[in-house]
């Protein structure tokens, strides 16, 4: 294992689920939930000749920043793709209302500090969403998902962190969009829709699946972070990530409200501008949208690095 | 179709055991495996149990375990691995991994 | 006895040249230029019934348009032709034969086609002429496969017909030469036609036809690994390569294979490579593509030369921009020429290292399988104990030095040895054996009707193999029976390696004919990724300083 | 699959007149709001009367084409639809915002979608917000005391049945002789994924409900609160839904409704009791260190 520093200076998106888990909280705080000693596997799969996981492929568990507590979900892509089944779809359920329980007994406890005391959720996407061979079951728990998460509103942030090999695709790509406040690295996607299902139904001239740089323009951090659904693009470090948790955390509600994207009828109309904007514009490529946004040379964003990238980019700006 | 379930014991010269009560390394990715090790009074033996879609290779995973428990001289130890077509190499490797893990004194 | 010489003609191929051009004069343009919609009628007035015709294709450019073009003319006025080429990978290259137009095949290399061949010859579609190895079958166009027509690829033309065939110029000047002065015709597909080339690669008066195509050639980055797919195992056999193999023969000249183990070996160079001091004592001239997985090796000093057989995809700004280490012309520009880098390959260098599928109880090496028919391109020219080679150098002497039999074969002439060093593993993926007790070669030649199995690397040309079990200096052994054990001893838990007899493998452990990684003297917790200098193929553009410019479906940015 | 001549699939505005009040659906009208009538043309959305009561209705129409988003057809929910569906949730919530919780009007989903649009536009642009949008518009008014019902005639397809449907608080679906279809994957998709036989993928699924298709398996999970077996009874039965779950929610029982009533509906059909297990062991596994979190 990697020591507290090595760690947090090593790739987010090469890290598996336990490492990010471990390094977005303060050290030594992470207390992991059905840990893999409790064995806790999936009872679908073996009878389906698929290999099982302890923690079923999601590291679920609560942590500290600061004096926050955080409930932590993180998703391990090699494992089945991250997909979500029934045992670790209820794994992230309860963390997540945890979270709400949390938020009531400080409240209760520390009426005066609560702001200094408010539990944040922070969910590690990385899947494509429905488990196959659990699918029911993982369709039924991102329906849970997304309902806990708007019990959460107006209470404990909840941030999607996105940066890691499969990125978040499928029914898990809503939920993510769901969230308060989303924090990628460069190497992040969030869809719905994967690129080769796209490829499928529109022809291979049309998209190409296997033209990762179109992929990563479509659905990657740089396009998210442009048209406002990532509100922080961060180096690939995992303590990059930890960092800007910590000052999540600190953000007055009010504030985090603001950096969401969905939710309210005013952002639905928000969003029905950038709708009419596409439906109007028709683009073949999001950079078409970069060049609208005003950034004069789109071909070169790809090609920065973060940090040259957040100095020029310009992004759409919200109502 | 169904996983196998396959449960080995071995007798070790136990020369070392494992530091911590128990410790975990790695992924069930494909061609990967994750290593559950349990410090287990067992006089000085080691227990294993390998759970794994692959038919056909007990008699790898036998000698593949004994291989490490002989080549390590690790005893009292428990461990179990999910297995998802991992090739020896990376058993073995992840072993001697997981073993330097659960003999580490914690992270600084 | 009286001497008569015979009475004939002593210039009937030109005549016939003469002949065939006289009938596609009409779909000449201007110069030597034909529209691209004119090519069927094009090569169905020059190709005549039974000719030998090259299509140019190797593992990177390939000469599609005239490909296509091929399968397009009327069978009824072009057929029977025996096809002379390096590399079938087109579907067009196998499509000739299904059409009718072709009959007989002579060839290096079948990627993805290797399975259709194997097909066609059980169905008597094709008629196989010989298997060859690339310098091999260069060789053959100077003898008895000369092409009749040749139909090749290049970058750039004008109208006089002059190419520039630059970064990708590969076999196109061997074609061309056993072609043109034979009196045979070469066609051109070009991706552009300019006023004035770069430099000129292929004379104007060599050429005959120049077709613009529409779509600019196709090229496949096949030597182009991600660094990101390496896993732990690559690791640990690279570092056991730079230890056991590398650091003590002080091999400077050499050539890797393609796949992910050499490109682990790549990686380490500037991290596992510089810890054990070994800059500059090895690894400073490379007969090789332009791997991108070099980069960091050359921006980090290790590197003195190297000669490309071709070009890769994205790679040529970066090699222009190191002309001191890449073979550069005057207009700034790369040229690469296989037939020239496998000449080095076979006789310059001192070892050969690269990955296989199967090896079998004798140290036989091959990638052949049971159902597909797809030859070795260079590997064994490379893979293979030069017997020409007369000059000397450290690590050469030294492995024939430790020849197991040089008393016995020699005598008391010193002599030296290349090094030819296969990488397995004990298991692939799905667990499929690296080592078997009979090569799948031999159901290969029962299945295809060959009169000899596919083997890439003969076994007593192979002087090591590493698995992750070990090292096995296989030149180091006295008899056969010795070379069994010893790569019994690093076969694992695969049938060969169960047969192992750990006492006899103790003892040559103690011979130094095995040595695993403990007796290397390496950690192998530490065999892990973080040992990689580049750690994706956005570590690899960073350390270009932004001159390698990757293909799309590389990058995830 | 054999000809069935009494499917509803594609059939979501005939299904409105089969369930409201006759003659009573005003499209594009909620409350005061009107929509524009081109937009999102894969939806249908308006206020009806059922049981006498102003109801807002949501439904698909597989017979409409979206001109801007070519990949909107068959019932699909594309960028605007979705946008759509969410606009008539929140106008609902506003029409309603002062009023006592029992005059809170029901919403009714009827359900027919094959999924939600799968084009580079649609990425480009962020379908998932879109079909996320919708799905937070229809828990909120849940919680704020709306009675929803979603009713399944026809296709409920994975991520497009999350979208409309899975946030209802009940959940009723036509039954699958009517060619009803509630799945993330036909059997045939999953018997590629997994390399197993049809035949033994179809035999486990009636002894383990949480792969199958088919609106039987939703059921014994808890994902179909009843099965209507005549298309006639569909009227009578969301009325009665209705009514319960107003009921419920009067009472303070809303964690009986919705995504997490039907989890526990699933346990208690036996169907999905490792889910409940999972979460119980988490709640416990957190209660023994709580201290140290809530107290840092």
């Amino acid at each position: 294992m990697k020591n507290w520093t090595e760690l947090e200076n090593s790739s987010f998106f090469d890290a598996n689920a336990r490492e990010r888990a471990l390094g977005m909280v303060d050290k030594g705080t992470f207390t992991e939930f059905l840990n893999p000693l409790d064995r806790y596997c999936s009872p679908h799969l073996p009878v389906l000749g698929t290999a099982v996981e302890f923690d079923d492929g999601t590291v679920c568990g609560v942590g500290l920043l600061g004096k926050h507590p955080v409930f932590v979900v993180s998703m391990e892509g090699k494992f089945i793709g991250g997909a979500i089944g029934e045992v670790n779809g209820g794994k992230m359920v309860a963390t997540i209302r945890l979270a709400l329980k949390a938020a009531a007994d400080i409240k209760a406890k520390y009426p005066e500090e609560y702001a200094a005391r408010r539990p944040l959720v922070a969910v590690s996407f990385e899947t494509g969403g429905v488990r196959l061979h659990e699918a029911n079951a993982g369709l039924l728990a991102h329906a849970e998902v997304m309902d806990a998460f708007q019990d959460c509103r107006g209470i404990v942030p909840v941030v999607a962190v996105v940066g890691s090999k499969v990125g978040c695709f499928g029914g898990m790509g809503f939920v993510a969009a769901a969230t308060d406040v989303i924090v990628m690295n460069e190497e992040g996607r969030i869809g719905l829709t994967g690129p080769e299902v796209i490829e499928q139904e529109m022809g291979k001239d049309e998209f190409d699946a296997s033209n990762k740089a179109l992929v990563y323009r479509t659905t990657g951090a740089k396009h998210k972070y442009i048209i406002q659904d990532c509100n922080y693009l961060v180096e690939d470090k995992i303590g990059e990530f930890h960092k800007t948790l910590a000052e999540v955390a600190e953000i007055p509600m009010a504030e985090i409200e603001k950096m969401r994207r969905i939710g309210s009828l005013k952002l639905v109309q928000e969003q029905q501008e950038l709708v009419k904007l596409v439906g109007d514009m028709q683009p073949k490529d999001s950079m078409d949208l970069w060049k609208y946004f005003g950034n004069e040379d789109p071909a070169a964003l790809p090609e920065m690095t973060t940090a040259e990238f957040l100095k020029v980019v310009k992004r759409r700006v919200r109502s | 179709m169904a996983l196998q379930v396959l449960e080995f014991e071995f007798k070790s010269a136990a020369t070392q055991e494992i530091a911590k009560e128990w410790s975990h390394l790695g992924v069930t990715g494909s061609g990967d495996l994750e290593v559950l090790m349990e410090k287990k009074a067992l006089n000085g033996g080691v227990k294993a149990k390998v759970v794994t879609p692959v038919k056909g290779f007990d008699a790898v995973w036998e000698k593949m375990l004994g291989k490490f428990v002989t080549d390590t001289g690790v005893g009292n130890v428990s461990i179990e691995i999910n297995d998802d077509n991992a090739t020896p190499i990376v058993v073995y490797m992840r072993l001697r991994q997981a073993l330097a893990e659960a003999t580490a004194k914690e992270a600084e | 006895m009286e001497l008569k010489g015979i009475t004939r003609e002593w210039d009937s191929l030109k005549k016939d040249a003469a002949a065939r051009a006289a009938s596609a004069a009409p779909y000449v343009k201007e110069g030597k230029i034909v529209d691209a919609k004119d090519a069927v009628a094009l090569l169905e007035a020059v190709i005549k019934p039974g000719d030998k015709v090259n299509i140019e294709g190797n593992n990177q450019k390939q000469a599609d348009f005239l490909a296509k073009t091929l399968c397009q003319v009327d069978p009824g006025k072009v057929h029977d032709l025996h096809m002379v080429q390096s590399v079938l990978t087109l579907p067009e290259h196998l499509d000739v034969f299904e059409k009718g137009i072709a009959k007989k095949l002579d060839m290096s290399f079948s990627g993805p086609q290797a399975g259709r061949i194997a097909e066609f010859l059980k169905e008597g579609k094709l008629e196989l002429g010989a298997i060859h190895t690339y310098l091999e079958l260069y060789g053959r166009y100077f003898v008895d496969l000369t092409p009749r027509v040749a139909l090749i690829a290049a970058t750039k033309a004008d109208r006089h017909g002059n190419l520039f065939t630059g970064f990708s110029t590969e076999d196109t000047p061997a074609i061309v030469e056993a072609t043109k002065f034979r009196q045979g015709i070469v066609i051109a597909q070009v991706n552009e036609i300019v006023d004035e080339l770069p430099r000129v690669d292929i004379p104007g008066d060599w050429v005959d036809y120049v077709i613009q195509s529409p779509k600019p050639f196709y090229i496949e980055p096949l030597f182009t690994r991600d660094p990101a797919l390496i896993t732990d195992a690559q690791v640990l056999k690279g570092m056991m390569a730079i230890k056991g193999i590398y650091g003590e023969y002080g091999i400077k000249s050499l050539n890797h294979g393609i796949g992910f183990d050499t490109a682990a070996i790549e990686l380490l160079l500037p991290t596992y490579g510089e810890e054990l001091g070994l800059k500059g004592k090895i690894c400073t001239n490379f007969i090789l593509n332009p791997h991108p997985s070099m980069i960091p090796a050359i921006e980090s000093g290790w590197v003195e030369s190297i000669h490309c057989f071709g070009g890769e995809l994205g790679m040529d700004e970066y090699v222009a921009a190191r002309s001191d280490i890449f073979f550069v012309g005057p207009d700034g520009s790369m040229r690469s020429n296989r037939a020239f880098s496998q000449t080095a390959g076979h006789y310059a260098i001192d070892m050969f290292i690269g990955g296989t599928l199967q090896i079998d109880p004798y140290g036989n090496s091959s990638t052949a399988t049971a159902n597909r028919v797809a030859g070795f391109g260079g590997a064994p020219n490379m893979g293979c104990d030069p017997k020409g080679r007369r000059h000397s150098s450290e690590a050469w002497l030294k492995c024939g030095e430790e020849y197991g039999v040089k008393e016995a074969m020699w005598g008391p002439v010193h002599r030296g040895k290349r090094l030819v060093v296969q990488l397995a593993e004990t298991f692939r993926e799905k667990l499929a054996p690296g080592f078997v007790e009979e090569l799948d070669a031999f159901a290969l030649a029962k299945n295809a009707n060959l009169p000899i199995e596919p083997v890439m690397i003969y076994g007593d040309d192979l002087t090591h193999i590493i698995t992750e079990e070990g090292i096995a200096y296989l030149h180091k052994c006295r008899n056969m029976e010795e070379r069994t054990a010893a790569i019994r001893g690093i076969a694992g838990f695969t049938e060969v390696g169960m047969k192992a007899d750990p006492k006899e493998t103790l003892r040559l452990r103690d011979l130094g004919v095995i040595k695993t990684a403990d007796d290397l003297g390496i950690d192998m917790s530490r065999a892990n990724r973080s040992m990689l200098a580049a750690k994706n193929v956005h570590d690899l553009v960073v350390w270009s300083k932004g001159l390698y410019n990757p293909p799309a479906k590389f990058r995830n940015w | 699959m054999e000809e069935l001549d009494n499917t509803m699939i594609g059939r979501g505005r005939d299904a409105i007149d089969m369930i409201i009040d006759k003659d009573s659906f005003q499209e594009n009208i909620i409350d005061g709001y009107s929509f524009d009538p081109d937009y999102g043309p894969g939806s249908v959305v308006g206020t009806a009367k059922l049981n006498g009561k102003p109801t807002t209705i949501i439904a698909n129409d597989a017979m409409a084409f979206n001109d801007r988003f070519p990949v909107v057809f068959g019932g699909v929910i594309g960028l605007e639809e979705g946008y759509k569906m969410a606009t008539a949730v929140y106008r609902t919530m506003e029409a309603d915002k002062d009023k006592p919780l029992p005059e809170k009007r029901a919403i009714v989903l009827i359900v027919d979608t094959p999924g939600n649009g799968p084009g580079k536009m649609e990425e480009i642009a962020g379908m998932n917000k879109s079909t996320g949008g919708y799905q937070l518009a229809l828990a909120e008014a849940r919680k704020a005391g709306h009675p929803i019902v979603a009713m399944v005639i026809g296709r409920a397809i994975s991520g497009a049945f999350l979208c409309h449907g899975l946030q209802a608080d009940h959940i009723l679906a036509l039954s699958k002789d009517f060619g009803t279809m509630i799945h993330v994957m036909p059997l045939t998709s999953i018997a590629r994924i997994t390399k197993m036989d049809i035949e033994r993928l179809e035999e486990l699924s009636t002894s383990n409900p949480v792969f199958a298709a088919g609106v039987d398996f939703f059921y014994k999970l808890g994902g179909v609160q009843e099965i209507v077996n005549q298309v006639e009874d569909m009227r009578e039965v969301i009325i009665r839904h209705i009514d319960e779950v107003a009921k419920l929610k009067a009472e303070g029982k809303g964690e009986l409704l919705g995504p997490w009533g039907r989890g526990i509906l699933g346990n208690e059909r036996g169907g999905r009791t490792h889910r409940m297990e999972a979460i119980a062991k988490v709640n416990a596994e957190f209660a023994a260190v709580a201290d140290k979190y809530i107290n840092a």
